[in-house]
């Protein structure tokens, strides 16, 4: 015996199989993201009046980005549209444009990894708190290493204090690049999750986050690619694989359409 | 299923999808012009929140309701997403109200 | 009561309702339970399938099982109103006054319990987190004048027989909690929080403080800490003692 | 690749039917629910007598502190090295065997077994479905839920050992204890959290999508609408400790703070942390899924002894709608109860009221369920076999547990009886004598089933009694100590209390400490219990008593209208349902079963 209702609709549930099981999988994948937003509205709530740092982020970079996702949701939808219209070639352009979003999108996600990993905060023996630049734009630099490799010095540049957005603890600092003896460093770290409480949640949540664009990403190019030759074969089936592959992509626009503004701008 | 109604059907609904393809990013820029915008008093940006979020639930609205067709699905769906949403709203709410210091004895230690 | 049930020495004012609250739910779980096995019993006999070859399509046409169940929530509901709420809310929040109030930080680490009290002045000194190290641990500000008097012991608490005690407790590493099953008082210790809860001794003596919360390998050991409860005039006697050992620390 | 150790025994049992399927394609990478069924029961049940040989071990040391152990004591000491050394179990080998004890049972025996095991072997089959809606969906994940398992037991292994903050991992304690094993335990769990959920998709879409025609909702057997609802839970209650377990190994190996406040001393040094985190948010996302998962180890059981009840009652089950609303109500209020299990936490008055009073609404329903097995009896023609006696005992242990529970409902209460080893004895006495004995009888009555052999009776009987007698000497006690006050997840069995103090004011009398050495030869003789059943199990996989007829008990529901075992496919025709699932005794009728299938 088959497995019924591959394909076909259930009369009384009105569903397929696979489409069942994706909004399944969409709860549990609500109630992951959701925990996590509590979490952060948690921490952020919790934190003491005024130290949670706000503007750490590239907001014209995350609006692009956004945009980017927006528009691999709408070619998704249309896409499958296509498939619905028996037009087969159009379906390959619209899935091809919602896959080279998605690498888009991870590769100005990468970029915004890279700008918090070769950014440094310092804190001197003397007290003195500075975030900057290491001369050679090194990642995850520690002071261990530093220790490790017998660099005696390194050459640092501080970052320019901003004007109305209040920096996190360069306050009054020159900007000048200047030479640091890693005897008087007590405490070197890069803005990685350990930095702050913000950084943690910004890199937990959009990290998870990327996962998902990634593993959806592989899922909606495998149907493109790999597995079309079931469009000749089982064309219903095949335009609901396309629908329930975008289902999820959707899904994760919308988790993104939420990070945005709580990460980015509040 | 793909009959010629079917797709009739479907060609009237691309033109849907475009035009909410438009409003999403007017969304967007609307969120972040927003942003620089100070609503309400000095030190509090409760308002700013409630836009952002605002917004960005009328964007999810026209996601999920128009890209993931959840407007016309079935009831077995709406069923489990209610479930969920209830949960979640559980979860969320009642952790929050139960780390609200005026519902907790405790106060933040400053000192051990 | 506290025999049958097994309960040990009670030493506190509200332990007697703690107890009592205990006694009646296991009055209704007993009830409930010795009903049902007897009913259970019996039918296992009279309706095994050598007495009873032939089953009823039917079964039991009863209401009554209803009105137990309504019973059993009914009973739920009292305690609740009448025991549980009440007296939880007054040992949350009607705190006694603190001046008229004997008031003991109490921060536990692994493995053992510091205790700190005001002193004559009924004042805690100032302290500061950057402050904390290892001959500091309480993070003091040396020249604060209401820390002189400030009394630190580690794993000995004293107070005063029916006189309310209010503690303020809290840890420096992990979640330990603290209990005293004389006082029928559990209370975990959180790093980060300071939280408030309150007794009043009955019976002098010396009751152990159990360490009821896991806290590393040394968990099980924690067991160095005493409460003494003294009569008013030992206890003073033994603050008049302490003073002057001041601001010394009693980390290790 | 990892099953293969086990997979190799199954193949053993079966080999002589052959397929044109390898033996890769039909025991390894199946995608038959059935096969995958079993491979679920295999692993769980070797993780279950795992977990249990921890415990035994544990028993020891409580027992007997400081001694070296008797026969396994250099074992140990030669795998395991230090913590073990001179063959006495230190305090960060019993943490990590306690830990490991809980995590072992609950996520890698009870919840597999009950609902991966049982779940994949009967509800396609008692729904009339060919195999679950996602058939390699349900390989992975099988496979998911082995990755989970082998990383859990390499942790044994690594430097440090396994987790030792308990099963409940509390922050700050879980991230500052500077092993591995904890990072260990977070990966294997998200694995198992992987597993569940694709399981619990998998059973939702299959009891929504593929029932026989006929089969409406109010025909379901009672144990397909307690996986149902299991299966919600799972599905909605997980996700949030995954979410809190990906933070906890933010915190271990990117040293974030998100359960770390700011102002840790740890070992009286100032801790470089960036802090600003919660101890009490991983507490909150922790009993989120905890308190749900209790109920998902009690779900299936209840499902499970409906089934034998009806069937060796010869009756309908009295108050089969209250039934299905009650588990229900207890699904979704399973969600709202879960800081009970935070009431020593520092809450408010508002708070607590709150989550004592849904506690105590949510015992309702379960009294309910209980009360309808117990009128079922009534009026029955009661068969007293093996799966029957099994079914019968859960009752009144479940009922204990479930009782017990009340007084750790009220804050007021729990403020002495929290952490103590009553609560020990509550849960146990849930899935213990509760939960396992379900599953035991679970495994008899569906053995002829998957093998087409019976079970010995006679086995089977000297295991229930022995079973039940020792479990009720293990944890009956349990109850009284912890009213004495004696704390749980003490390495020493609590010596270090009662030694400390004598005369009055003394923690533990000498009374309730040599309990401790009662109770652990119990829970020895509880092992030697198991050997015929073990014997039992194996030995009629291949020599059992045949069965005569594809439904040995007489069964109405349609797992027993098949072929035995039931082919590829399950159902030889098209099936078709045209009645409830429990008509047994009907008047009029020639038999005293009518199947649900039959006009
Ligand atoms: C299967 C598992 C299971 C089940 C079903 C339950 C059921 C219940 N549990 Fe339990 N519980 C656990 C597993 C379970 N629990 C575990 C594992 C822990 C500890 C976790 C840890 O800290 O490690 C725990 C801890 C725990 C606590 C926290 C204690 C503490 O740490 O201080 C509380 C507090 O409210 C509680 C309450 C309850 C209640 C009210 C029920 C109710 O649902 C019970 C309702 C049932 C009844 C009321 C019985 C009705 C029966 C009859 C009326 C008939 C009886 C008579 C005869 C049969 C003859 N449980
Ligand atoms: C489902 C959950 C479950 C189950 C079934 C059990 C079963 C048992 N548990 Fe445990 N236990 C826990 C969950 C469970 N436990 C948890 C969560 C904790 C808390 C951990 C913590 O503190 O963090 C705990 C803690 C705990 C403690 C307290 C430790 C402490 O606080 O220091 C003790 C003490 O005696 C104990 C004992 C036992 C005993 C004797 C059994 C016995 O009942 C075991 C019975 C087992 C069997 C009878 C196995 C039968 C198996 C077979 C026969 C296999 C056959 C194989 C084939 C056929 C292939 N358990
Ligand atoms: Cu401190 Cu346990
Ligand atoms: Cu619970």
């Amino acid at each position: 015996m088959e497995i019924p209702y591959t394909a076909k609709i259930r009369p009384d549930t009105g569903l397929y199989n696979a489409k069942l099981g994706i909004w399944l999988f969409l709860a549990s994948e609500i109630m992951l993201f959701g925990a996590l937003f509590s979490s952060y509205i948690l921490l952020r709530v919790g934190a003491e009046p005024g130290t949670w740092p706000q503007g750490l982020l590239n907001v014209p970079l995350g609006t692009f980005n956004t945009l980017v996702l927006i528009c691999s949701s709408v070619t998704v939808v249309l896409g499958w549209a296509a498939l619905k219209m028996n037009q087969f070639n159009k379906y390959r352009i619209y899935q091809g444009i919602t896959i080279l979003c998605a690498l888009i999108f991870m590769v100005v996600k990468s970029f915004e990894y890279h700008d918090k990993f070769v950014h440094y905060f310092v804190r001197l023996n003397d007290g003195t708190e500075m975030n900057g630049h290491i001369e050679g734009n090194p990642m995850f630099m520690t002071l261990a290493k530093l220790k490790q490799q017998n660099k005696a010095e390194f050459v640092f540049h501080p970052d320019a204090p901003k004007a109305d957005h209040k920096e996190e603890g360069n306050a009054g600092v020159a900007h000048a690049t200047m030479t640091i003896q890693t005897a008087d460093v007590r405490k070197l770290e890069s803005w990685g999750p350990w930095h702050n409480t913000f950084l943690a949640i910004y890199f937990t949540l959009t990290a998870l986050h990327a996962l998902h664009v990634i593993g959806g990403a592989l899922v909606i190019f495998m149907i493109w690619g790999p597995l079309a030759g079931m469009w000749k074969t089982d064309p219903e089936r095949y335009t609901n694989r396309v629908e329930v592959s975008g289902l999820f992509w959707h899904f994760v626009d919308l988790v993104w359409i939420f990070l945005f503004p709580v990460l980015y701008l509040l | 299923m793909s009959d010629a109604h079917d797709a009739q059907a479907v060609k009237a609904a691309v033109r849907k999808y475009l035009i909410i393809f438009g409003a999403l990013i007017v969304g967007t820029i609307v969120t972040v012009l927003v942003s620089f915008v100070h609503f309400g008093e000095e030190g509090s940006n409760t308002i700013n929140i409630l836009v952002a979020l605002a917004i960005a639930s009328v964007k999810a609205f026209l996601v999920a309701g128009y890209f993931m067709h959840l407007i016309s699905e079935r009831k077995m769906i709406y069923g489990i997403l209610l479930a969920t949403v209830f949960f979640f709203a559980g979860l969320m709410y009642l952790t929050v109200w139960s780390m609200e210091p005026v519902n907790l004895v405790h106060i933040k230690a400053d000192v051990p | 009561m506290e025999k049958l049930l097994g309960l040990p020495v009670l030493a506190s004012e509200h332990g007697q309702h703690v107890d009592q609250l205990i006694w009646y739910v296991h009055l209704l779980m007993g009830a409930l339970f010795v009903g049902w096995l007897a009913y259970f019993l019996l039918v296992l006999f009279k309706f095994r399938a050598s007495r009873s070859p032939k089953a009823d399509y039917i079964g039991a046409q009863t209401h009554a099982t209803t009105w137990v169940e309504v019973g059993v929530a009914a009973v739920e509901a009292g305690l609740l109103i009448i025991i549980a709420v009440p007296f939880w809310s007054k040992l949350v929040d009607n705190f006694p006054k603190e001046t008229e109030a004997v008031v003991v930080k109490v921060a536990a680490q692994q493995f053992a319990w510091n205790f700190r009290y005001t002193g004559p002045d009924g004042e805690f000194g100032k302290q500061d987190i950057k402050l904390v190290s290892a001959s500091n641990s309480y993070g003091m500000v040396q020249d604060d004048p209401a820390g002189q008097d400030d009394i630190q012991t580690l794993n000995e608490m004293r107070v005063p027989l029916n006189k309310s005690v209010v503690l303020h407790i809290t840890s420096r590493d992990v979640i330990h909690s603290f209990k005293v099953a004389a006082f029928r008082l559990t209370q975990d210790a959180i790093p980060g929080m300071m939280i408030p809860t309150h007794f009043k001794a009955t019976k002098t003596g010396r009751y152990q403080i159990i360490c009821a919360q896991l806290c590393g390998n040394g968990h099980y050991g924690m067991a160095s800490g005493f409460v003494y409860v003294d009569t008013e005039e030992d206890y003073n006697n033994w603050i008049q003692s302490k003073i002057g050992g001041g601001g010394a620390t009693s980390f290790e | 690749m990892q099953p293969k150790t086990h997979d190799t025994k199954h193949h053993d049992a079966h080999a002589p039917d052959h397929h044109e399927l390898g033996f890769w394609q039909k025991y390894v990478f199946s995608t038959d629910h059935k096969v995958i069924g079993v491979q679920y029961g295999v692993t769980a049940l070797i993780f279950m007598f795992f977990g249990f040989l921890l415990m035994m071990a544990m028993r020891w040391q409580i027992a007997y502190p400081g001694q070296p152990m008797p026969l396994v004591g250099g074992l140990l000491e030669s795998i395991l090295g230090d913590v073990a050394s001179g063959g006495v179990m230190s305090s960060d080998l019993y943490n990590a065997f306690g830990a490991m004890h809980g995590t072992v049972m609950v996520f890698l025996a009870i919840v597999p077994l009950a609902f991966g095991a049982f779940g994949n072997l009967i509800i396609p089959l008692q729904i009339g479905a060919p195999d679950m809606a996602f058939p390699r969906l349900n390989m992975v994940s099988y496979q998911s839920y082995v990755v989970g398992g082998v990383i859990m037991m390499v942790s044994f292994f690594i430097p440090g050992g396994a987790a030792q903050a308990g099963w409940t991992s509390y922050s700050p304690l879980a991230t500052l204890i500077p092993t591995d094993g904890q990072t260990y335990w977070l990966i294997g769990m998200i694995f198992l959290i992987t597993s569940s959920l694709l399981g619990s998709v998998n059973v939702l879409a299959t009891i929504i999508q593929l029932r026989a025609p006929g089969m409406n909702w109010m025909r379901l057997p009672f144990f397909v609408w307690a996986q149902f609802v299991t299966a919600f839970l799972l599905l909605l209650a997980f996700p949030p400790l995954e979410a809190a377990g990906v933070m906890q190994l933010m915190d271990k190996v990117f040293h974030t703070s998100f359960f770390l406040p700011t102002g840790l001393a740890v070992g009286g040094e100032f801790a470089d942390i960036s802090g600003g985190g919660s101890p009490l948010l991983w507490q909150h996302l922790f009993w989120f899924l905890g308190h749900p998962e209790v109920y998902v180890l009690i779900l299936p059981a209840l499902g499970i002894v409906c089934e034998i009840l009806a069937n060796n009652t010869r009756k309908p089950i009295w108050g089969y709608k209250s039934l299905v609303y009650s588990a229900l109500l207890i699904g979704f209020l399973s969600f709202i109860v879960w800081a009970h299990h935070m009431y020593l936490t520092g809450m408010g008055s508002k708070i607590s009221t709150f989550f004592q009073t849904t506690t105590m609404i949510i015992s309702i329903p379960s009294v309910i369920i209980l009360t309808c097995y117990f009128i079922t009896l009534w009026g029955g023609s009661i068969r007293f076999n093996t799966p029957m006696l099994f079914a019968l005992a859960f009752l009144p242990m479940f009922g204990i547990g479930g009782l017990t529970g009340l007084p750790l409902g009220f804050n007021f209460s729990d403020l002495h009886l929290h952490d103590s080893y009553y609560v020990i004895a509550h849960f146990h006495y849930v899935v213990a004598p509760g939960t396992i004995f379900a599953l035991f009888a679970g495994i008899y009555y569906w053995f002829p089933k998957m093998t087409g052999r019976m079970m010995s009776e006679g086995l089977g009987k000297i295991h229930f009694w022995l079973s039940l007698l020792f479990m009720n000497l293990i944890f009956q006690p349990m109850f009284m100590q912890g009213m004495a006050g004696m704390s749980r997840r003490m390495a020493d069995g609590g010596a270090n209390y009662s030694q400390a103090v004598v005369g009055e004011g003394a923690t533990l009398t000498d009374t309730i400490m040599h309990l401790n050495t009662t109770i652990s030869w119990a829970a020895w003789g509880l092992a030697l219990a198991q050997i015929p059943f073990i014997w039992n199990f194996f030995w009629s996989i291949r020599s059992g008593k045949k069965i005569e007829s594809d439904n040995p008990w007489n069964a109405t529901t349609l797992e027993w209208q098949t072929p035995t075992p039931p082919p590829h496919g399950n159902f030889v025709g098209p099936i078709e349902v045209h009645r409830g699932p429990y008509e047994y005794s009907v008047p009029g009728r020639s038999t005293d079963f009518t199947p649900q299938n039959e006009k």
